[in-house]
């Protein structure tokens, strides 16, 4: 074989050998390789009962209450789609408000209440002075973007 | 086979060993039917031309060409044509010598009359012991065997008479002055005489030490 | 039921241990040596005991049956089995070459100065790497090897004039038995 | 052209050209970095969300772009120096190696000091952070491979393959965020578009990258020559340089 | 080329035959360190079961650390390395072809021994094929991954932990997504996505690993 | 006549043992109350013919009594009265002797300070041991026996190896054996309890001081026996993974993991069938190292086989010890668990993971060294095993190992909160990762991957147990109790010794130089002269000694007299290194032979940080100390203690 051949032989195997395995993580990527799960998957029965797992979403505005003389916060979460109610018992992160983004881990009970061990926030690559935010909400959008946290439907 | 138009050259060649600039620059070539042996003090870098000849190791600067055609451009051209015994003796120690032989010789797409060989250098006893219980010369024997029945048509073997015996040097000697009048091409770094006809063998001497 | 049975493992381990071990325990010593056994002497080229500009390699051992006596000043075995090898030196014409192993070279010669030489070269392996070749477990070892530097016997441990006349003497009679036939 | 290219991949000529170019590069990084603080620290104001806490992006952002830049540098070098067998290519690689490491370092770090109060962790495996550190272990594998080899030429190649190996790292670590739904934001600046950050707070971020950048370049400049003597250190423009140095003190 | 890949195939599984006793010790560890576990914890099935898949993953990676010290070292210093080097049949191909052969030596075995382990690890018995499909596809990836480490570090006396240095940055990801997949196995999901992850590292590191591993032998043979 | 005292002592004692073991055992069984109360006599009564039996084997040493084959063979007339003395327990015969009385120690040592024990359960305790020690006095008089005679007695007799022969060797084994045996009683209690069908809380606190104590003296024994290769062996190792060395060290490893296991199982009743485990396998590698060490059974095949008598009684013997105690577990364990919750992140994982850890390195130890053995014995070819095979396969498990060490220990029981713990710990943390890279850098010039790691870990682990000390200093520190010094001390100096291993093993400087009387040599910043060699006669030895000035900066700081001697019975020759010790190095050189023409080869190292490893076995043994010493143990078990245990199995 002629180092020509040779060369174009290698060329031709990278380019069908990464071609696949783009294609196979490209498949991948399409499930769910991550243990992440929003609310609408939980409330449609794909995420597993009985083992850990993480929920992202938003914290539904106004649902965050703590019961007084106790650790345990209950809140919900949602996807703009469905709502999922946590509850956590512990110390939050600064950062943690209503209307933001959240990751927490932790196992879905059988009532479908999802007990988390850890909530951490989670943060949008927005960022803007207060007043700007302040401004933008007055005129009706939503400082936070919601298209970080949730995903894609399609 | 066609033998005529055979030749390996090197221009301008610059050798390095970690920090250490062995050699400024080696002009050289070497014909159909030729001999050359390197010799010089240890450490001048005679094993070290010979690899980077083979396209092991690489020069500092400089370059080398197989029938005109720099080697790194058609490697598997030129080394279809190159048989190399090193330092090592490129056998592996759990196969037998026979094993060792047909690997090399499939490997190279031919098939040799191994027993021929085997004879000759007077390996027949023990080819099918492993090659790890041989004796030093033993091996040095199947490792030269393996290039004697490459095939190649350039030889390139750095100390072959080490471990050999003085039989063992004059048939060596033999099979050269076959492998040349048949229009091979040789060389070999060697202490000792080389055994090859004189008026086939160039000596190329190398100054030893800091150049 | 899984659970239960995973306790069982460290016993299971244990019993393939034993099973192994008493393998070991009624194996001929010899046997551990087979695989040198009728095969080429191991090749090794090593510097001579009283002067080691020498090189001595395994081509020692061509055209006669010799014995090679691996031996050390450190070992007591060898202190036991050397008025054996002096007997044979001087009684039979089989000669005797040694293995200078894992020893220091003053030693050595202090040795065979007080105790007398049975040897007819020493080759010196200090650093235990023809041993290895060999399969060398301990001093003393001694091999039987014929002319064609094949190894034909190999005895562990001392040699003793019970050994030397049940296992290497009708060894080297045959084999002088198929020199003498194959010159013939 | 190609002269020009040449003329610049001899030592001594790239030494002469870095020597210049050094304090060009590193004076300017200063008073940026300079600029980009006071800017950054003070001009720019708190976020609506995450208060003063967020300034530390003025430090991760750069270093962490910086991160993966010194890393395609010294991969790239290293592709270079094995296809073309150029020794200059080679210094570069090295001289990023350890500056690149750093930066990575910085990036970690600072993310980890960031995330305590914004996430309320300081560390998270998901895809984002383990393929910085990924990147860290890269760095320092590649140092020590370095390390271990005593032939210069046999280090700069070995090292080389590794490098360019190592590249795969640099998609997945850029893509991990928008890949994996995973704690770490997405990156505010690489959309084409509008960057959603407002334009007081971009401003001192986009001159502390800049300031970044020509500082790594200056560190570079500084790595590359250092390289450059030790390898040279029996040519003669080397001796002479060092004559005249000598004399000139 | 095909012949000239078959034949260092069968050379390299002959040798590795022949030299059984050296594949021993990497399997007899995996066997030590996947054991421990489930005697250690004892009853707590439900600990044993998280803990069970990143053992068994970590176990092998450790493993395979073990065998690939020698993968090269041996031939590089008998001088076969150097004649694979001086062959006219591309130098990646048969490299890849002693990759496949350390594969089917080394790794084979512990995927054949996974299901017993799977077992000690009192995880349930539908989770064998998940567990044995997750290692079947990440394995590969460790042996080709591998292959570029000890081709780079096969000139070096002491070079274990340098390997393992240069190698765990690149098989860390092997490793998370290996033993997720297995976690999701046990408890009987479906795996689908972590293993086209798997194949898609395997396919990848097939493709470019031997490039990289033969590059990596000619510079540690000059 | 003194010789047939002994061995008559040796008989009784043995007809003692069988009483002990099947007695109390069938008292306890049974609820025989009588039978109960001879446990105690007849442990004390065990041990004194034992120690008769090996007064009169030292007595026969001491009286050159040569007409005793064993004394013939390992003793002479011209050898020192105190090699004589541990010539007893130079070979196999007298080391199983003296493997024996230490039995017998530690079984009259359980009978006397076991007042506040129930009674069965010292009877089980003892029973058991009464076993091991009817195996072991079986195997010495009818394989081995010490007191054989000799006939023609000869006029003088072989001489101890000179090997042996220095101070620290006599002392070595005692030490090593009071470890391995003592191991024997954490056995007992295992099985014991095991028989009883009853594990609780309070078993593990018996069992926790004796394993403690046992561990100890065998962490003694082994840096003693680390100090006796680099001082004896004449070319400054102190490790060399060989079989005799592995052999004590696996037990160790074990014990480690038992001691910590055992803290658990005391303070929250985990780990049960774990724990028990450990205690059966301490003592089973104890016993295996005893065989591998003194009956050269396991080192070569060959004298395994040349004498099957004795290979077939020890394997049956461990057969039966080991074989029927892993039964039993296999038949108990699973009904000793309980269902008490522990949180991923807490301690009990930590000690978890650490015994793993541990019982993973001893597993490899093990498999390199019987590895090699196996395929021996198979035919089955070689299998290399070196130093290389240890000290990669060994790193596996001791890294994580050692780097959790420190987040173990200030970790709380139960449940701990990581962010609360990198709030304390990220200082400490970053110091030392910073420290372990710039200071083997700054120090030494160069660091490479594993010293960074290796110096790292080290002092992390060394600052992580000072941490608590430290701020009681400053004031501001929680109540320290005497088990956390014990701890704290215990892992400073693990910490101490992994400094000294890395720096060592990284920055020693060793040159093999030809050199004769005058000439200089400069090695690690320090001049050595050779100044002259001198003829040196010892009591039972001749040799040459060679006089070495070392000055540094122009100021002369010792003299190094290394000598290499001649033995004159066995005639082997010796090399006696001169070393200079000090707490940052040691300067070190041994004689080689000779070159002719006055010049000597000449072997000089400097070794940075040696004493580190010894120094920290030394801190590591006062940690055990203090642990000990802890008056908590011997308490008399209160009712309401007692209850708590109850409640915490229920």
């Amino acid at each position: 074989m002629t180092p020509r051949r040779q060369r174009m032989l290698a060329v031709a195997i990278v380019f069908v050998g990464v071609s696949i395995a783009a294609t196979l993580v490209l498949r991948a990527l399409d499930m769910n390789t991550m243990y992440f799960f929003g609310p609408e998957e939980i409330v449609k029965g794909e995420a597993p009962v009985d083992k850990a797992f993480r929920l992202g979403g938003l914290v539904v505005d106004g649902s965050f209450h703590r019961e007084p003389g106790s650790l345990e916060a209950i809140f919900m979460v949602t996807d703009n789609v469905e709502i999922v109610t946590v509850s956590y018992t512990g110390v939050l992160p600064d950062l943690f408000t209503e209307g933001q983004g959240m990751v927490a881990t932790g196992m879905l009970r059988a009532d479908g209440v999802f007990v988390a061990d850890e909530v951490l926030a989670k943060h949008d690559e927005n960022y803007m002075s207060p007043e700007v935010a302040k401004m933008l909400e007055e005129k009706g959008h939503p400082a936070n973007a919601m298209d970080t946290l949730v995903e894609d439907p399609t | 086979m066609d033998t005529a138009s055979y030749r390996l050259e090197w221009r301008e060649l610059a050798l390095w060993r970690g920090d250490r600039c062995l050699q400024q620059s080696l002009t050289g070539r070497l014909e159909a039917g030729q001999a050359l042996t390197v010799r010089g003090p240890n450490g001048c870098g005679k094993t070290t031309l010979l690899r980077t000849l083979c396209g092991l190791s690489q020069p500092e600067t400089g370059e080398i060409l197989w029938q005109g055609v720099a080697v790194h451009r058609n490697r598997p051209d030129f080394y279809a044509h190159l048989a190399y015994a090193g330092h090592t003796n490129g056998l592996k120690g759990d196969l037998s010598t026979r094993e060792n032989l047909r690997f090399a010789a499939i490997l190279r797409g031919r098939h040799t009359n191994q027993n021929e060989l085997l004879h000759g250098l007077r390996l027949t006893a023990c080819a099918d012991l492993p090659t790890r219980n041989l004796s030093a010369g033993q091996k040095r024997r199947a490792a030269l065997a393996r290039v004697l029945g490459s095939g190649a048509q350039l030889w390139v073997l750095d100390e072959p008479f080490t471990n050999l015996d003085a039989a063992g040097i004059e048939w060596l000697g033999k099979r050269f002055n076959h492998h040349l009048s048949l229009g091979g091409l040789l060389m070999i770094a060697a202490h000792q005489a080389s055994q090859v006809e004189p008026d086939r063998e160039t000596i190329l001497e190398l100054p030893g030490g800091d150049t | 039921m899984a659970g239960k049975l995973k306790f069982l493992i460290p016993v299971a381990v244990f019993a393939g241990m034993v099973a192994i071990f008493y393998q070991g325990l009624y194996k001929d010593p010899t046997l551990v040596s087979s695989p040198f056994i009728d095969k080429a002497a191991p090749a090794f080229d090593l510097p001579t005991l009283y002067d080691d500009q020498r090189r001595m390699t395994e081509r020692e051992f061509r055209g006669k049956i010799s014995l090679f006596n691996v031996w050390a000043s450190w070992c007591p075995g060898c202190a036991r089995e050397h008025d054996m090898l002096l007997t044979i030196a001087h009684t039979t014409d089989v000669p005797i070459y040694g293995l200078n192993w894992k020893d220091e070279r003053q030693a050595a010669l202090k040795w065979l100065l007080e105790r007398g030489n049975p040897y007819e070269v020493n080759a010196v392996d200090r650093d235990n790497i023809t041993g290895i070749d060999w399969g060398v477990y301990g001093a003393p070892e001694t091999f039987l090897i014929d002319a064609d530097g094949i190894i034909r016997y190999k005895h562990i441990g001392p040699l003793t004039p019970e050994i030397w006349a049940a296992e290497f003497l009708p060894r080297i009679t045959s084999a002088r038995a198929m020199l003498a036939g194959a010159g013939s | 052209m190609w002269t020009w290219f040449h003329k610049l991949a001899s030592p001594p000529h790239f030494y002469r050209t870095a020597t210049v170019l050094e304090p060009w590069l590193f004076w300017p990084a200063l008073i940026l970095l300079g600029i980009g603080l006071y800017g950054g620290l003070i001009v720019a104001p708190a976020d609506y969300m995450q208060g003063d806490g967020y300034r530390i992006i003025y430090v991760h952002v750069p270093s962490s772009y910086l991160s993966m830049f010194s890393y395609v540098t010294m991969a790239v070098a290293s592709a270079i120096g094995l296809i073309w067998r150029m020794k200059l290519a080679f210094c570069v690689a090295v001289a990023c190696a350890p500056i690149g490491a750093a930066f990575t370092f910085l990036s970690l770090v600072t993310g980890a000091i960031w995330g305590q109060p914004m996430w309320g962790t300081w560390w998270v495996w998901d895809p984002r952070l383990t393929s910085q550190l990924i990147l860290f272990f890269l760095y320092l594998g590649y140092m020590f491979l370095r390390q271990a080899l005593a032939e210069t030429r046999q280090a700069d190649r070995a090292s080389g393959v590794l490098a360019v190996v190592g590249v795969v790292n640099i998609p997945i670590i850029h893509f991990s965020v928008e890949w994996w739904n995973s704690l770490h934001q997405p990156a505010s600046l690489s959309k084409l578009e509008a960057p959603s950050i407002a334009a007081d707070m971009l401003w001192p971020l986009l001159v502390m990258i800049l300031a970044y950048q020509l500082l790594m370049l200056a560190l570079l400049m500084t790595g590359i020559r250092a390289q450059v003597l030790e390898r040279e250190k029996n040519a003669r423009w080397v001796g002479e340089l060092i004559g005249r140095e000598g004399r000139g003190a | 080329m095909i012949s000239a890949f078959l034949l260092v195939l069968r050379r390299e599984l002959t040798v590795a035959v022949r030299r059984w006793s050296d594949l021993v010790m990497p399997l007899m560890f995996f066997i030590i360190v996947c054991t421990l576990f489930p005697l250690a914890v004892g009853q707590d099935i439900e600990m044993l079961n998280n803990i069970g898949p990143g053992a068994i993953w970590v176990a092998a990676l450790l493993a395979t650390l073990l065998s690939l010290n020698s993968l090269f070292r041996d031939d590089f210093e008998d001088g076969t390395l150097e004649q694979l080097a001086l062959d006219k049949e591309p130098l990646s191909f048969m490299l890849l072809a002693k990759t496949i052969a350390h594969w089917l030596v080394t790794e084979l075995p512990l995927v054949v021994l996974s299901p017993v382990l799977v077992l000690a690890f009192g995880m349930p018995v539908d989770a064998i094929p998940g567990l044995v499909l997750t290692l079947l596809a990440g394995t590969p990836a460790l042996s080709l991954i591998g292959s570029v480490g000890a081709a780079l570090t096969a000139g070096l006396r002491q070079a274990s932990g340098l390997l393992a240095l240069l190698l765990l940055p690149l098989t860390v990801p092997v490793l998370i997504f290996g033993a997720r997949a297995a976690d999701l196995a046990a408890s009987g999901q479906s795996i689908a996505g972590p293993l086209y992850l798997l194949g898609g590292i395997s396919v990848l590191a097939l493709t470019l690993a031997p490039f990289a591993t033969a590059a990596a032998v000619r510079v540690s043979l000059d | 006549m003194i010789p047939e005292f002994g061995h008559i002592a040796l008989v009784i004692a043995l007809c003692i043992a069988v009483l002990q073991s099947v007695l109390p055992l069938a008292g306890a069984q049974q609820g025989n109350v009588a039978w109960i109360a001879t446990t105690r006599p007849l442990a004390h009564a065990q041990f004194f013919f034992l120690v008769i039996s090996f007064g009169c084997l030292i007595v026969a040493f001491l009286q050159n009594d040569f007409s005793v084959k064993y004394v013939a063979m390992n003793s002479n007339t011209a050898l020192p009265t105190m090699f004589k003395v541990a010539a007893v327990w130079g070979a196999h015969e007298g080391s199983l002797l003296l493997w024996s009385v230490t039995l017998g120690l530690w079984t009259s040592a359980v009978a006397a300070f076991s007042k506040t024990l129930p009674n069965a359960v010292v009877a089980r305790v003892l029973a058991v041991m009464g076993m091991i020690a009817v195996g072991f006095m079986l195997f010495i008089l009818l394989t081995s026996n010490p007191f054989d005679r000799l006939f023609p007695a000869p006029l003088n007799g072989g001489d101890l190896n000179p090997l042996l022969q220095d101070p620290a060797l006599i002392i070595h084994p005692p030490m090593l054996y009071m470890g391995y045996v003592g191991f024997s009683v954490a056995f007992g209690f295992a099985i014991a309890a095991m028989l009883a069908g009853n594990l609780d809380q309070q078993w593990a606190r018996w069992t926790r001081p004796w394993t403690t104590t046992a561990w100890l003296f065998l962490t003694m024994g082994i840096a003693l026996g680390s100090w006796w290769a680099y001082y004896e062996l004449g070319w400054g190792g102190w490790w060399f993974w060989d079989p005799v060395e592995n052999a004590a060290f696996m037990p160790w490893l074990v014990g480690t993991g038992l001691m910590h296991s055992l803290a658990v199982t005391e303070k929250r009743g985990l780990f049960k069938s774990w724990t028990l485990l450990m205690a059966i396998a301490a003592f089973s590698l104890s016993l295996l190292g005893t065989f591998i060490v003194r009956s050269g059974v396991l080192v070569s095949v060959h004298a395994f086989a040349s004498d099957p008598a004795r290979g077939l009684f020890i394997l049956i013997f461990l057969g039966i010890v080991i074989g029927a105690s892993l039964t039993l577990y296999a038949y108990r364990a699973s009904s000793l668990e309980t269902r008490v919750g522990f949180a991923p992140f807490s301690r009990e994982t930590f000690i978890l993971l650490n015994s793993i850890l541990l019982v993973i390195a001893a597993g490899v130890v093990l498999l390199g060294t019987l590895g090699p053995l196996v395929f021996g014995a198979f035919d089955l070819g070689s299998v290399s095993v070196g130093p290389q095979y240890f000290e990669l396969v060994f790193l596996f498990p001791m890294l994580p190992l050692v780097l959790a060490v420190g987040v173990g220990m200030h970790t709380a029981w139960r449940s701990a909160n990581p962010r609360e713990l990198f709030r304390r710990l990220k200082w400490p943390a970053l110091g030392a990762l910073v420290a372990g890279v710039l200071i083997p850098w700054l120090v030494f010039g160069s660091v490479s991957l594993l010293t960074a790691v290796g110096v790292t870990i080290g002092l992390w682990t060394v600052i992580a147990s000072l941490i608590d000390p430290a701020k009681k200093v400053v004031g501001k520190g929680p109540r320290i109790t005497r088990g956390m010094v014990a701890m704290q001390l215990a892992h400073l100096g693990l910490g101490l010794t992994v400094l000294g291993i890395t720096v060592t093993s990284a920055y020693t400087v060793v040159t093999d130089e030809s050199m004769r009387p005058g000439d200089t040599r400069e090695i690690g910043g320090y001049t050595f002269r050779f100044d002259e060699t001198l003829p040196i006669t010892g009591p039972n030895y001749e040799g040459i000694q060679g006089v070495f000035t070392v000055s540094r900066n122009d100021t002369e700081l010792t003299q190094l007299k290394p000598e290499k001697r001649v033995y004159r019975v066995q005639t082997n020759p010796m090399t006696e290194a001169g070393i200079q010790g000090g707490l940052g190095r040691d300067l070190f050189i041994a004689l080689g032979e000779q070159l002719g023409r006055g010049a000597w080869s000449v072997r000089i190292q400097y070794k940075p940080l040696i004493r580190f490893i010894w120094l920290g076995c030394i801190v590591m043994v006062i940690g055990g100390l203090v642990a000990i010493s802890d008056p908590r143990y011997r308490q008399r078990v209160t009712a309401k203690a007692a209850a708590d245990g109850a409640t915490a199995t229920a």
